[in-house]
């Protein structure tokens, strides 16, 4: 044998040349790193910034503010406050003689112009106020109106003055008309009465969330019923009772399996089985939430099955060994220390859920709906679908309007998913 | 097999005395297969009344495997078989109506790491009569809870936190109460594996110390990687080898004198 | 459809049981002073047997009518409307629905008016016989269950067993689902196929669906469309492969730091905030590609003289290489940290330095893990679909160029699903062939991902 | 034992062992203060219970090895546990080997009196007894108390006894030249002599023994002999 | 601190013989500090040149920390902070410009459970000298690897498959792969902390075995839970208590007759 | 020894403390055939080899009991091994006693050659001293091989050893009180008598000890005496 060890001082030695080189490669390893997180860092902050930097004008509009007189007679012809009676009433009349009074403007078409300017919500919102507070009839009152989404985006900038007239959706007529308005004090910059009211609207100006909202929920309520129990009991059922065998095998693959596959695949499920063979409607976040149940399950079932891993062996041998039962340690011990880890995955699911959207457009839920739904068999869609449609409208209002929808979605994702980590820091257990 | 008299149809290859006079459990050509492995191979053996007996035998001998079969804790492995009887006074617990609900409440277990539930101390002794509708109403419980802790010595340390978590409790207390949460249920066999190898030294001569007291009261089988532990704590030793019960017997004989030279090999450290 | 009333009647019915269980059980007990199980079990048996049948007549038969009836408003719809050319049932039947459920458009014909009337009559009559059969059931049942009960009666075994059953059958659910993917999608490849030859939508380079009818059986010459699907693929991975190469080395060098560089406070600020980055919604991202990264990316190009199509590859790609960034980085993240602290020990114990340990030790050792992680991230890339609907473009484009517009699978599939669809069309059913291959290739990526991370895991257990 | 073992069963062992030591130390007392006492008494009665107790010594003497065995075997005890032990087993032999040699004088003043026997002039056994009796009993009080220092003190006195046993051989042997008519009293004083020496040369080693208890190690300086009968010749 | 001689600023608690002649290693009024909380309170010890001494102590005594001051380990531990002197050779490793990395070639360190790099047995022991570019060539690499092997009592049993995984190796097999790794650079002394608390006894009697060959080529400091294997293996021992270093000495000394009443307590059983 | 120890350091204290055994049981039995044979030759110069050598079989005896004393303590020996410290520590005292009565012996025999001593009529001191002597071998024999049997053979051939010694007894005395000047020799040699008895004792007990060890208990039934100097008058 040529060479043996080395000795230690010779090894010393060696070790003691390289040493700079090798605390070099240190260093840039750790700038590697560092750069890596801040770069998604920026990712994040960039792309939170723009959704916000655009959204949060979403959540206001323009408003002009009329003196309208609330002629009785005109606006509840029947005198009953019935919506029958108010509908054939004479509110928009009524409004655009106010805005004339301070416009002024002539002939017809400067009239049908000047029409134009105030959002044509205009005569459900008198009906709403009389109806609210009847002792309004006969007085003269100042009444906030939303502008047209082409003036909104005239007074932004958006569209600009020195655009050559044939180019602009504004002309110089209605111009004139914003600026009387303006130099009164008539137009206002609030906070938008239809974005967390209305619903979906061809009219930008009156386009709100509300509809698409409350059929998140109601989605994610049918979801949630059916994804957690059964998530819950397959995880169970895997973990604990099933012995492992051949079946058990086939359904652990069927579930892995299950959470890869693209989520417009449950959607082309959803609208073959539930729409298809069912019969049942489309569009009804009945079936949303089904789909979405099915797209969720292996999440919950997976994330259950660790959490019911994490519990330690010895908790189940405890219990069996004074006699437990074996369903009596699942639900007395396992269950309850696993909970925590079930719930987690659950809201993580749910929020997964609450954010889908391809799915849902299989199965319809795209469709225009102006009605808020009020139950999960009404027709409905859901926020990020609404974001989809949204984003797709040509109206730069629009923009805005997603924008600002983004932001409520995001808001609730984040709580969501801040829920689930304070959840699970809070329950979390050290065994 | 005739499960009433001690005779065997199959001949014993274990040294030593097998047999005991009072005998709770009766193990008898006991074979046990983790799906096509021998792990326990023709053990006969008996457990006699209010006698500590430890197993021991190097890694893998089988002890472990051989004591759950006591309470059947085998069963909760899917890939575990066992073969031949054992009898809880002359009762076979393999029997095919033999509920192991009851007979896991009548042959408790304690366990090599300490494992209270994640509940509170009271709880945690509590469960066991509990799910089993042993204690009549709450001061009845609260009784059992108390006289199992005062018999586990845990009593004196943890009676004003009865209600704090037992997790919170150090290894050593952890064990004890265990073996309160065992007694609680009014067992008449207590089995242990290996219930001190998680524990310190001064932790381990408590527990060992109970266990002495509770030989007075209980039938103990304990499982101990460490020769010293059993000389320590049992009367009778029992020597596995290879899944083969090699010899049983006093303990003080088995290590002054052992009979089988493979009990001789292991005992003093030699190769077996 | 469903009728919540009739379910809190049946739910209260078992209840009911409940309690008359329990209170035969403490009977017994002071007969005996010896039950086999605790009180609370024999009211759960009779309360189970009372609950379950009912429950399981009463969904059978509120999912069950509809299905009955739709089938059974057929002889009243007149022959001649059956008969007529461009007669679709489901459209017909869908026109009487939306009559039933007062939902009129203008005014249907006079057979819709009727078969919805009679629709409206036979939902009554189901109504009351469902409410009848159902607490039948329940009583019944329920009663049968609770003259089980004596002194010998193990009823906690009895109630296990059931809710172990009640269990295995959630399981079930799994194979159910994927057995209904399976079904969904694998008729409609089959008749797609029987239009189109399967290499030609495999090895086409060509992606032009029109909507034609039914009549272009056959061969793949006459008229317009043509399902060449490899414009398709190819545009599915250049957008991946842009994805992974923004999301590979971030998601990696990201994990590297926070595991083992970070402090515990960076850590816990960091991990969550680019798991974030997972958890915003598709749509968003979509909506962010297409209205900012998409028109940067045209205005820098233009500035250096390049021209990007306004919806490119390029932003799609990077878009959703920084939503997959946290899959990788995450994933590998708990991998290395799932690697013993003991090796690094060992590997500090002889003197390696930090990277030389991460490098050399904790990486290998992960490496299984993280190749699961990024494999998951790719199959993730390949199904995602709102990104590339919104900023990718729809033009099926044969090329590797990421500046280009392309389109992808899910992008086509979506596109051809939503709206009507006339479902005998080669176009429509090409989206269930699109989708058919889709899942082929996400499933074999994830059983790879799968059997890597098996390996892995026995090697630490 | 100020200190308890947590294994209080060990403590019980150790205690065991270490009555039964005491008990046969006093026993074995009690045998040898008897013999003596019965040599000046010449009570034929209580010489023939001296002998006959003597098995129970012995079989004390068995005990207390097989339980000193077995609590290494079992208990491996250390430091002062197994000093206790060992050092118990060998006072155990050597309280045996007392109480053969109290057998054995008892057994030679039988014989004395049946061959009217008188003490010789210069030879006092009865005083060499005693003293012998006195260094016993005092080294029985040192291991009581775990006392090194006494132990010593017992182990210098038994300078003593080998001065007087030198003596009385030279007397004894002096007697016989002189009458030859005493050589079987003689031979039988002679030996009961020695007995009597060897009995406070073993209560020296008992001593020496509790020194090592106590500290841990023998002590090293050469003990002062005196005992010179197998050296000398009677002018 | 003058480091050049032994005398000390500070008394010192300890019984018994604290400083050898040859030491390599001198520790000197070390403090150990896990962010407040002191857990080595002023141990001054020396290790000599080419000898076997273990540290043995109730769990928590500090016996792991003082020994990871030795190639501070504890470094890893953000928390940790040391203070006092400890010298290898008379150089103060604690110094600023002491890299942690050639130090830790010069000390080697065997763990509590094994920890084998998922690699192959090759690689496990070839890692070292090939981070520390200690072989010139191929086969200098293969002759340390084999050399280390040898000594490490390995070679035999693994010869025939070095590229198969050192993780598929038993376990006391794996802590003597660990042991020929950390051969394998050269390093002078050997640090063990625990190395077969996760062993059963054969495998352990080989350990010791080992290490019983090894003492005669390298300094080594054991860690260990077992008063027995303190007693085997080594030739000093030391005993800690409270993060104090109450006595240290010949083994069979502290074994026998220990002179701090504390060490007695401890090595015969009795609470401290 | 069969199986070695997976400590193979073990089995080396084991065997040091075999091998000083075994070393010190030949160093004594060559004192004592050194001892026996002056008796007859009575070389003074070995004879005072023969004492001085002494203290030699002393220092080993107190290595023996040290060393064993350390293994029980640091090895926490079992079962065979533990028997085999024990029964190392016992015969090792044992034979540290024989050593001393050698040295008696011999020293008497200086004495006696002093006194122009010839062997009394009926007395062969030499022939008891040779039967002794071949006890003693046989015993070392038994040891070395862990021959149980022959142990008890030599155990029961201690008979012989004890009858002889009351014939010499007696006829030593009939010697003096035919005889009154023959007071000192006949002393001496009712000592060094009495010392071969002794020895050929303790060898018996050195084969109750070896029956020990290989066996694990110690032999049941009474040994069979034949000693009754303590109990006979000369006619
Ligand atoms: N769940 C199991 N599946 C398969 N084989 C098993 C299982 N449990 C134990 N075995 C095997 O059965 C044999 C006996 O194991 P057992 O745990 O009873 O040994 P043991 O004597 O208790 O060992 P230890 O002292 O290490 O606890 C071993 O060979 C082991 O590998
Ligand atoms: N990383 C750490 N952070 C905080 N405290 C620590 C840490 N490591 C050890 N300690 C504390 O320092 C003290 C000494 O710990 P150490 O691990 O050195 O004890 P030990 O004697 O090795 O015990 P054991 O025998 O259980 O290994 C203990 O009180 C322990 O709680
Ligand atoms: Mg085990
Ligand atoms: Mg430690
Ligand atoms: O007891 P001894 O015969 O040796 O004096």
């Amino acid at each position: 044998m040529s060479k043996k060890f080395l000795n230690p001082a010779d090894a010393t030695a060696i070790v003691k040349k390289s040493i700079k080189k090798r605390r070099a490669k240190d260093s840039r390893l750790k700038l590697y790193g560092r750069f890596a997180v801040g770069l998604a860092s920026c990712f994040l902050i960039f792309l939170f910034y723009t959704i916000f930097e655009k959204g949060t004008p979403g959540f206001f509009q323009y408003y002009v503010t009329l003196d309208v007189n609330f002629d009785k007679e005109r606006i509840d012809p029947k005198g009953d406050l019935s919506d029958n009676s108010l509908f054939s009433g004479d509110a928009s009349k009524i409004v655009n003689e106010a805005l004339f009074i301070l416009i002024e403007p002539k002939g017809r078409k400067e009239k049908k112009e000047a029409k134009k300017i105030i959002s044509s919500g205009k005569d459900v919102r008198i009906a709403k106020m009389v109806k609210q507070n009847p002792n309004l009839f006969g007085t003269v009152t100042k009444v906030k109106f939303a502008l047209d989404d082409d003036i909104d985006s005239f007074l932004r900038g958006y569209i600009k003055r020195e655009t050559p007239e044939n180019e602009r959706r504004v002309n110089d007529n209605v111009i004139k008309f914003i600026d009387k308005l303006n130099a009164e004090g008539r137009i206002s910059y609030n906070f938008s009465d239809y974005i967390l009211s209305g619903s979906a609207s061809g009219n930008p100006e009156m386009a709100g969330i509300k509809g698409a909202f409350v059929g998140s929920i109601l989605t994610l309520f049918v979801c949630l019923l059916i994804a957690f129990p059964l998530g819950v009991a397959t995880a169970i059922y895997l973990e604990e009772i099933a012995k492992k065998n051949k079946i058990t095998e086939f359904i652990e693959v069927n579930i892995n399996n299950l959470a890869a596959v693209p989520s417009v695949v449950f959607g082309i499920m959803g609208l073959a089985i539930f729409i298809g063979i069912f019969g049942m409607p489309r569009s009804i976040p009945l079936v949303g939430g089904m789909v979405l149940a099915l797209m969720t399950l292996p999440t919950i079932i997976i994330s259950s099955r660790a959490a019911i891993r994490a519990v330690p062996p010895s908790v189940r041998d405890a219990a069996l060994g004074i006699g437990a039962s074996k369903l009596q340690t699942i639900f007395h011990h396992v269950i309850p220390l696993a909970m925590p880890g079930m719930l987690t995955g659950t809201i993580i699911g749910m929020a997964q859920a609450l954010g889908e959207t391809a799915p849902l457009l299989m199965i319809g839920m795209v469709a225009f709906i102006v009605d808020v739904p009020n139950s999960v068999v009404d027709p409905g869609t859901v926020l990020p679908v609404q974001i989809f449609m949204w984003a797709d409208f040509a109206e730069r209002m629009f923009v805005q309007k997603t924008s600002a929808a983004i932001i409520v979605l995001l808001t609730f994702l984040i709580s969501m998913n801040a829920f689930a980590i304070y959840l699970r820091k809070k329950l979390e257990r050290r065994w | 097999m005739n499960l009433k008299n001690d005779e065997l149809t199959k001949s014993i290859n274990t040294v030593g005395d097998v047999f005991v006079k009072d005998a709770r459990i009766k193990a008898r050509n006991v074979n046990v297969f983790y799906a096509e492995k021998k792990a326990i191979d023709e053990v006969t053996i008996d457990i006699g009344n209010k006698e500590v007996i430890s197993f021991i035998g190097p890694s893998g001998c089988g002890k472990s495997t051989f004591l759950r079969c006591f309470n059947r804790m085998n069963d909760t492995i899917d890939i575990c078989r066992v073969e031949g009887s054992i009898t809880l006074d002359e009762e076979n617990i393999y029997d095919k109506n033999v509920d192991v609900v009851p007979l896991r409440a009548r042959i408790g277990m304690v366990f090599q790491k300490p494992n209270p539930f994640p509940k509170s101390i009271f709880d945690n002794v509590a469960y066991g009569p509990r799910i089993h509708g042993l204690a009549d109403n709450k001061s009845h419980l609260e009784n059992i809870v108390e006289m199992s802790l005062k018999r586990a010595g845990l009593w004196n340390e943890v009676n004003d936190r009865l209600i704090s978590p037992g997790t919170g409790l150090s290894g050593g207390q952890q064990q004890r109460l265990c073996i309160a949460r065992a007694i609680a249920v009014s067992p008449e066999v207590i089995l242990m594996d290996e219930p001190c190898s998680a524990l310190d030294p001064i932790a381990t001569a408590k527990i060992e110390e109970l266990i002495h007291e509770l030989g007075n009261d209980y039938s103990i089988v304990i499982v101990t990687h460490s020769m010293q532990q059993a000389a320590r704590v049992s009367k009778r030793t029992a020597y596995f080898h290879l899944g083969k019960l090699i010899e049983v017997g006093k303990t003080k004989d088995i290590f002054t004198r052992p009979q089988h030279n493979q009990t001789e090999a292991y005992i003093s450290g030699k190769i077996g | 459809m469903f009728n919540l009333y009739l379910l809190f009647v049946i739910i209260l019915i078992s209840l009911l049981f409940y309690f008359f269980g329990v209170n035969n059980a403490k009977k017994l007990k002071l007969q005996n002073n010896k039950l086999h199980s605790l009180k609370h079990y024999y009211g759960f048996f009779a309360l189970l047997y009372s609950l379950l049948p009912s429950l399981g007549v009463y969904f059978i038969l509120t999912i069950g009518d509809d299905i009955l009836f739709s089938n059974m408003i057929k002889i009243y719809i007149p022959t001649d409307i059956i008969n007529s050319k461009d007669f679709n049932f489901t459209i017909a039947l869908a026109q009487i629905n939306n009559s039933v459920d007062g939902l009129i458009f203008g005014t249907p014909p006079a057979w819709v008016i009727n078969a919805a009337n009679i629709w409206k009559s036979w939902v009554i009559k189901s109504h009351i016989i469902t409410s009848i059969l159902c607490i039948v059931t329940s009583l019944i049942s329920g009663y049968l269950g609770y003259s089980k009960i004596n002194h010998n009666f193990r009823s906690r075994n009895a109630v296990e067993k059931i809710v172990i059953s009640l269990l295995a059958i959630s399981s079930i659910i799994a194979i159910l689902t994927t057995v209904g993917i399976i079904f969904s999608v694998a008729f409609e490849s089959i008749r797609f196929f029987a239009l189109i030859p399967i290499d030609e939508f495999l090895f086409g380079t060509v992606w032009n669906p029109q909507f034609e009818g039914a009549e272009r059986a056959g061969s793949g010459q006459e008229g317009l469309s043509q399902y060449g699907s490899l414009p398709l693929f190819a545009g599915t991975f250049l957008i991946s492969f842009i994805a992974l190469c923004v999301s590979v080395p971030i998601g990696l060098y990201s994990a590297v730091y926070l595991s083992e560089y970070a402090s515990k406070k960076e850590r816990a600020f960091f991990k969550p905030l680019l798991e974030i980055l997972a958890g915003v919604p598709t749509v968003v991202y979509g909506f962010f590609a297409a209205l900012t990264v998409a028109p940067f990316l045209r205005n820098s190009g233009s500035l250096i003289g390049l021209d990007i199509a306004s919806e490119s590859a390029m932003a799609a790609g990077l878009v959703m290489g920084v939503m997959i960034i946290p899959f990788i980085s995450s994933l590998s993240d708990d991998v290395i940290n799932a690697v013993p602290q003991s090796l690094r020990d060992a590997g500090y114990g002889l003197g390696s330095t930090k990277s030389e340990t991460i490098l050399q030790i904790v990486i290998p050792a992960a490496l299984p893990g993280v190749v699961a992680s990024i494999i998951l991230a790719v199959s993730r890339a390949i199904g995602e679909t709102m990104i590339v609907v919104m900023a990718a473009g729809l033009a099926a484009n044969l090329t590797g160029n990421p500046l280009e517009a392309v389109t992808t699978v899910t992008a086509q599939i979506i596109t051809i699903l939503v709206g009507d669809q006339e479902f005998e069309s080669a176009k429509t059913l090409s989206a269930f062939a699109l989708a058919l291959t889709l899942i082929i290739i996400t499933l074999g990526l994830n059983f790879f991902a799968l059997h890597v991370v098996k390996k892995y895991r026995e090697q630490y257990e | 034992m100020e200190n308890k073992h947590i294994d209080s069963s060990f403590d019980k062992d150790l205690n065991k062992i270490n009555n039964n030591l005491l008990k046969l130390g006093t026993l074995g007392l009690n045998q040898f203060e008897k013999c003596i006492n019965n040599f000046g008494t010449q009570n034929l009665e209580e010489i023939n219970q001296v002998i006959a107790f003597d098995e129970k010594l012995d079989e004390l003497d068995d005990k207390i090895q097989k339980s000193g065995f077995e609590i290494i075997a079992l208990r491996s005890p250390r430091a002062i546990d197994l000093r206790r032990v060992i050092v118990a087993l060998k006072i155990s032999t050597i309280l045996e080997r007392i109480g053969d040699y109290s057998r054995n004088i008892s057994n030679r003043t039988k014989v004395l009196i049946e061959l009217n026997y008188t003490d010789l002039p210069g030879v006092n056994i009865g005083k060499m007894g005693q003293k012998t009796q006195q260094m016993f009993e005092d080294v029985l009080e040192s291991y009581t108390n775990e006392d090194d220092k006494l132990a010593i003190k017992v182990r210098n006195s038994d300078f003593k006894i080998d001065k007087m046993h030198t003596e009385y051989y030279l007397e004894i042997i002096s007697s016989m030249q002189r009458n030859k008519k005493l050589a079987p009293i003689g031979t039988h004083l002679l030996f009961i002599a020695k007995n009597i020496e060897r009995v406070a040369d073993y209560v020296t080693d008992i001593a020496e023994q509790i020194y090592f208890l106590v500290n841990g190690k023998m002590l090293s300086d050469h003990r002062p002999k005196a005992d010179e009968t197998s050296l000398k010749i009677p002018e």
